[in-house]
């Protein structure tokens, strides 16, 4: 059977409990462990395979090998020395849809995700980041 | 100097600058009061507290670009919102914030007072007829369907204390002596008094559209009804009018149903007057939270509903205390 | 149409539509009397991206059809796959995912009780179920890593592993939230302006139920005894004791009241699960990324009923076709339908009492400039332009 | 019924079709276009299953193909072979009335004609969609990023 005002003690109860509002830009809000926010790129691990460019559903990942002045030819006799080739990502944060396939599908843990989730900019530019070695 | 006089009175208090702070007041104390019955905070940043989100609202409105459809007729559609203004600013003029005001206590002004503030449901209806969209259209023929609801219990119901006190005046019902007499005549008066306070709240909270009535406006609906096509300036002054309604409306409300005291003997000429206004004030915020939890522990009722709630208890209600208070009046117990 | 009859457009902006979609409404005075609908509003082309992307990236991009349902969408696909691999997903994979779907029906259910409330002007029970809602989110957050598209699954089973923490707060989650869906069904049922508003609108008989096709709770509400966990089982739901949810009343109340129960079955499901969790691997450990030739049907309970993905593969390492089918898109027509013969004041919760998602039930489309009507696609920066040309020209205001 | 009597009934109650069961509870039926009600029929009647979960059409290049899912306790999928030119298939409108929009999408994302169905608007697409594309349909690409958006002359579609 239906009665009338039936919300109303709820309602008074409410006045005198705490508001369940967080203030939040004023206020940081704590992500949980273990919170996907944007792939973050440890370059000395990558190999370049770029298995993370091609499972990536936004193709918002770019692998370039980073160019670097060729190596002094080596003197006579002597085997070339081995120079391993270094690796950049670019990154279009706007395009991440941060699902962290690309953590998971590569090989070397080259790639793990960090708890940044306050991510907006004017334009795409500001939204691209690139890791990676500096070249010289 | 008289001129002066007048021209303070209607334009500085309290007359509409006067009810300006009162609706902003109100407008904050409502939607405050509805954020924590919501666990929510409510308005925050602008000023203490949000206190001053009212007017920063209104501010922002009266910033904002203001478009007149192309096939509403302009005249109407500008003049709507002024005249429903001007009607509710009247109605806040005769509201006795002293025990007797000059230039607008007479003899009757409570019909006036009931009269003027209905005019700002017509100005709505007028207000969606003319703006021509399917809207509109449909929130106009529903402000006047309720209305027909809602203002013959309304008005019903203020009789009830002007029976009682013998009197067409709002100070006189005011200064009636309710203390007076035996004690269940006291008693009897009272319990007609707290019916016709039940009934004129909410239809009061029907007039100014509110939860669960504010079927008009029911923003899931009609999108907002008759003002769907308004906006910047208009629109802002619709807000206004409907805020300062608030405060004409629980006014007049807690002017005649709730005990007042007759301050002047209390306190003398001079504080007299002042405790009475605050008094008034009390009481007015008190109908405006009794109207804010009744917004906040309903949902809306649909056009049909209120219809019959209307006549079949509103109505009735109304006309049983009114009934109470002839007979006690034809006792001669209501006059001690 | 006779001159009395006026015709109202609802939407496809109107604020009681979350989302983009073409509602006609013939009225005479108050009450109904004509309906049609029209999508295609929120249509993104995923289907045919599928086809450009392998499996993977399917499966996070159909993640993304709808914010609500996110999970029953990536389910039923990798199911859809892994028949076609035939893989068999370890138990306690199975049982994690089904344990991420009841949570996500809560919040959806949640949700929608919210949604209905709102419709009705009862925004107080709407800011209330809300604020309980939010309790359920943050647990699939802190489960999943994020609030709304979970992207625990992966095909061969979940990649996320529960911890015994995760467990005691989602088990003391429950029972905080049972108590309170105990009082929201109190106040649903009770409250009379809320009843009056819901009792015998958008009336379903049961045989146009059936005759519809109607899914979920919406058919579920109508008398039908319909639900893919119990008929066609998968994941965890086979070891499972549950009840179906059915109700006579064929009306909203009735699919209040269900939707209502479905949460107290659901709190039931999740302590079943979480105190019978099997030890094991959470997912298969070598997925071959190219999927043989072959097809495969998923039948998946979402929070509003059944969710379809049929999936062909033919070799290669993307599908031929993915073919998805949300749950909106079977119930819409009944909901338009029943609306027809109530009052103006009607159409917000009986559209909604479907729970409509139209994200989920649009999905494709390829805009192309029409040459022959001179019609032009515009791009941001044209439109900007000319609506400062428009203001400097009409309104006299410089905006540049 | 069990669910492990339902491979012979469904054997038996379509004679002389090949029916393909990949799991225990989906069972596919390769049919002729003008087959198609007669089946429905029998689905319906004999095994009780009311519900059409879907109609998904499929572009198989040298035909196109229409899977009609019937979900109960079983799935039974109906699968409608047709020409890749002139694809009608009769509607199912009368029988189950739930099937208008899948039909209506299948118009429009394949251009199948559900011959008889009642309802003639579009279903997804915007109204001066162009006629004679059919975005699911192999041959229709979309540019990915990058490409430039096509620009294609064609008369639109009015009666949409």
């Amino acid at each position: 059977m239906s009665k009338i005002g039936a919300f109303i003690p709820e309602m008074l109860r409410n006045l005198t409990k705490k508001p369940a509002t967080r203030m939040y830009p004023f206020e940081a809000v704590a992500v949980p462990e273990g919170y996907r926010g944007v792939p973050r790129f440890v370059y000395e691990k990558c190999v370049g395979c770029q298995l993370c460019v091609k499972d990536c559903t936004a193709e918002a990942i770019e692998i370039v090998q980073v160019t670097e002045p060729a190596p002094p030819p080596p003197a006579e006799g002597e085997a070339a020395p081995k120079v391993p080739k270094k690796w950049r990502m670019v990154l279009y944060v706007d395009r991440c849809i941060h699902c962290a396939r690309c953590a998971e599908v590569c090989a070397r843990n080259a790639i793990d995700m960090d708890e940044r989730f306050e991510l907006a900019g004017f334009d795409h530019e500001s939204l691209k980041e690139t890791t990676g070695p500096e070249s010289k | 100097m008289d001129v002066i006089k007048v021209a303070f009175f209607v334009l500085v208090f309290p007359g509409f600058l006067f009810q300006f702070m009162m609706a902003a007041v109100l407008e904050w104390m409502d939607r405050k009061l509805y954020a924590r019955m919501q666990n929510r905070v409510g308005p925050l940043y602008t000023g203490q507290g949000g206190f001053l989100q009212p007017v920063a609202d209104l501010v922002k409105l009266f910033a904002k670009e203001d478009l007149t459809p192309y096939a509403a007729d302009k005249l109407m559609f500008a003049l709507m919102p002024l005249v429903s203004l001007a009607a509710v600013c009247a109605s806040g003029l005769l509201v006795p914030l002293w025990v007797i005001q000059p230039y607008t206590s007479f003899p009757g002004d409570i019909i006036v007072d009931a009269y003027l503030l209905a005019i700002p449901s017509f100005a709505l209806f007028l207000a969606g007829w003319f703006s021509s969209s399917p809207f509109s259209l449909i929130g106009a023929s529903r402000v006047l369907t309720q209305m027909f609801a809602y203002e013959v219990p309304f008005f019903l119901a203020l009789l009830t204390p002007a029976v009682i006190a013998g009197s067409w005046q709002i100070a006189t019902i005011m200064a009636f002596p309710w203390w007076e007499g035996p004690w269940w005549s006291v008693l009897l008066r009272a319990i007609g008094q707290t019916m016709a306070l039940g009934v004129a709240i909410t239809c009061l909270q029907a007039k100014l559209e509110r939860v669960p009535f504010d079927i008009p406006e029911a923003e899931t609906e009609v999108v907002a009804g008759p003002l769907t096509e308004y906006s910047g300036k208009k629109y802002g002054i619709f807000r206004l009018q409907k805020n300062i309604l608030m405060y004409t409306g629980a006014a007049l409300v807690a002017a005649v149903f709730l005990p007042s005291f007759p301050m002047v003997k209390l306190f003398g000429e001079f504080a007299g007057p002042v405790f009475a206004g605050l008094w008034l004030l009390v009481k007015t915020l008190f109908v405006v939270g009794i109207l804010s939890v009744i917004r906040a522990s309903f949902g809306r009722i649909r056009i049909d509903q209120i219809v019959v709630f209307s006549w079949k208890y509103l109505a009735p209600l109304s006309l049983l205390q009114f009934l109470v208070v002839l007979v006690l009046k034809a006792q001669g117990v209501v006059h001690p | 149409m006779d001159k009395d009859t006026i015709w109202i457009p609802v939407g496809p902006q109107h604020p009681f539509l979350k989302e983009a979609a073409q509602f006609d409404f013939d009225i005479r005075g108050e009450e109904i009397v004509g309906a049609r609908y029209q999508l295609g509003y929120n249509h993104r082309g995923m289907e045919k991206a599928c086809e450009d992307r392998n499996y993977y990236q399917c499966l996070y991009l159909l993640e993304r059809i709808c914010g609500i349902c996110s999970h029953s969408h990536t389910t039923a696909f990798s199911m859809a796959v892994e028949q076609i691999l035939n893989l068999e997903v370890p138990k306690r994979g199975e049982y994690l995912r089904s344990l991420v779907c009841e949570l996500e029906r809560l919040h959806s259910h949640l949700l929608w009780i919210g949604v209905a409330a709102h419709e009705v002007g009862f925004d107080s029970l709407f800011m209330l179920v809300w604020r309980d809602r939010e309790i359920v989110m943050e647990l699939l957050e802190s489960i999943t890593g994020n609030r709304v598209n979970y992207a625990i699954n992966t095909i061969g089973g979940v990649r996320r592993d529960i911890t015994d923490e995760q467990r005691t707060k989602v088990l003391a989650m429950v029972k905080d939230l049972e108590k309170r869906m105990e009082y929201y069904a109190h106040i649903g049922t009770n409250e009379p302006t809320f009843v009056a508003r819901i009792k015998g609108v958008g009336v379903l008989p049961p045989e146009k139920a059936k005759a519809m096709c109607s899914v979920g709770p919406f058919a579920r509400a109508s008398g039908l005894d319909l639900d893919i966990r119990r008929d066609d089982p998968y994941g965890a739901y086979p070891d499972l004791e549950f009840k179906v949810i059915t109700d006579t009343n064929c009306d909203i109340l009735g699919r209040v009241i269900v939707r209502v129960l479905e949460l107290l079955e659901s709190c039931s499901m999740i302590r079943q699960m979480l105190e019978n969790l099997p030890e094991g691997d959470i997912a298969v450990k070598k997925v071959p990324r190219k999927v043989p030739e072959g097809f495969a049907l998923a039948r998946y309970e979402a929070p509003r009923g059944e969710d379809c993905h049929y999936v062909r593969a033919n070799g290669t390492d993307k599908p031929d076709r993915v073919k998805v089918r949300a749950p909106t898109m079977a119930n819409l027509e009944a909901a338009v339908e029943s609306v027809i013969g109530s009052y103006v004041a009607d159409i917000p919760i009986a559209i909604a009492s479907i729970d409509p998602c139209f994200s989920c039930t649009d999905r494709t489309t390829v805009v192309l400039n029409d040459v022959n009507r001179g019609r032009q696609v515009m791009t941001w920066e044209d439109l900007r332009k000319k609506g400062i040309e428009f203001y400097r020209k009409e309104v006299g205001i410089s905006l540049s | 019924m069990n669910i492990a009597d339902y491979p012979k009934a469904i054997q038996e109650a379509f004679p002389g079709k090949e029916v393909v069961q990949t799991r225990p509870r989906r069972f596919w039926i390769d049919l002729q276009p003008e087959e198609l009600r007669g089946a429905v029929q029998v689905v319906k009647e004999k095994f009780g299953i009311f519900h059409l979960s879907t109609i998904c059409g499929e572009d198989m290049r040298d035909h196109i193909l229409a899977n009609y899912f019937f979900g109960g306790k079983v799935c039974i999928t109906l699968r409608v072979h047709m020409d890749h030119k002139n694809p009608t298939v009769p509607t199912l409108a009368d029988l189950i009335p739930g099937a208008i929009p899948y039909e209506r999408e299948l118009r429009d994302m394949f251009g199948v004609d559900p011959v008889g169905n009642p309802d003639p608007r579009r279903a997804t697409l915007p109204e001066d969609w162009p006629a004679g594309v059919y975005p699911l349909r192999k041959d229709c690409r979309p540019p990915r990023a990058g490409e430039p958006w096509p620009t294609v002359e064609v008369k639109t579609d009015e009666k949409a």
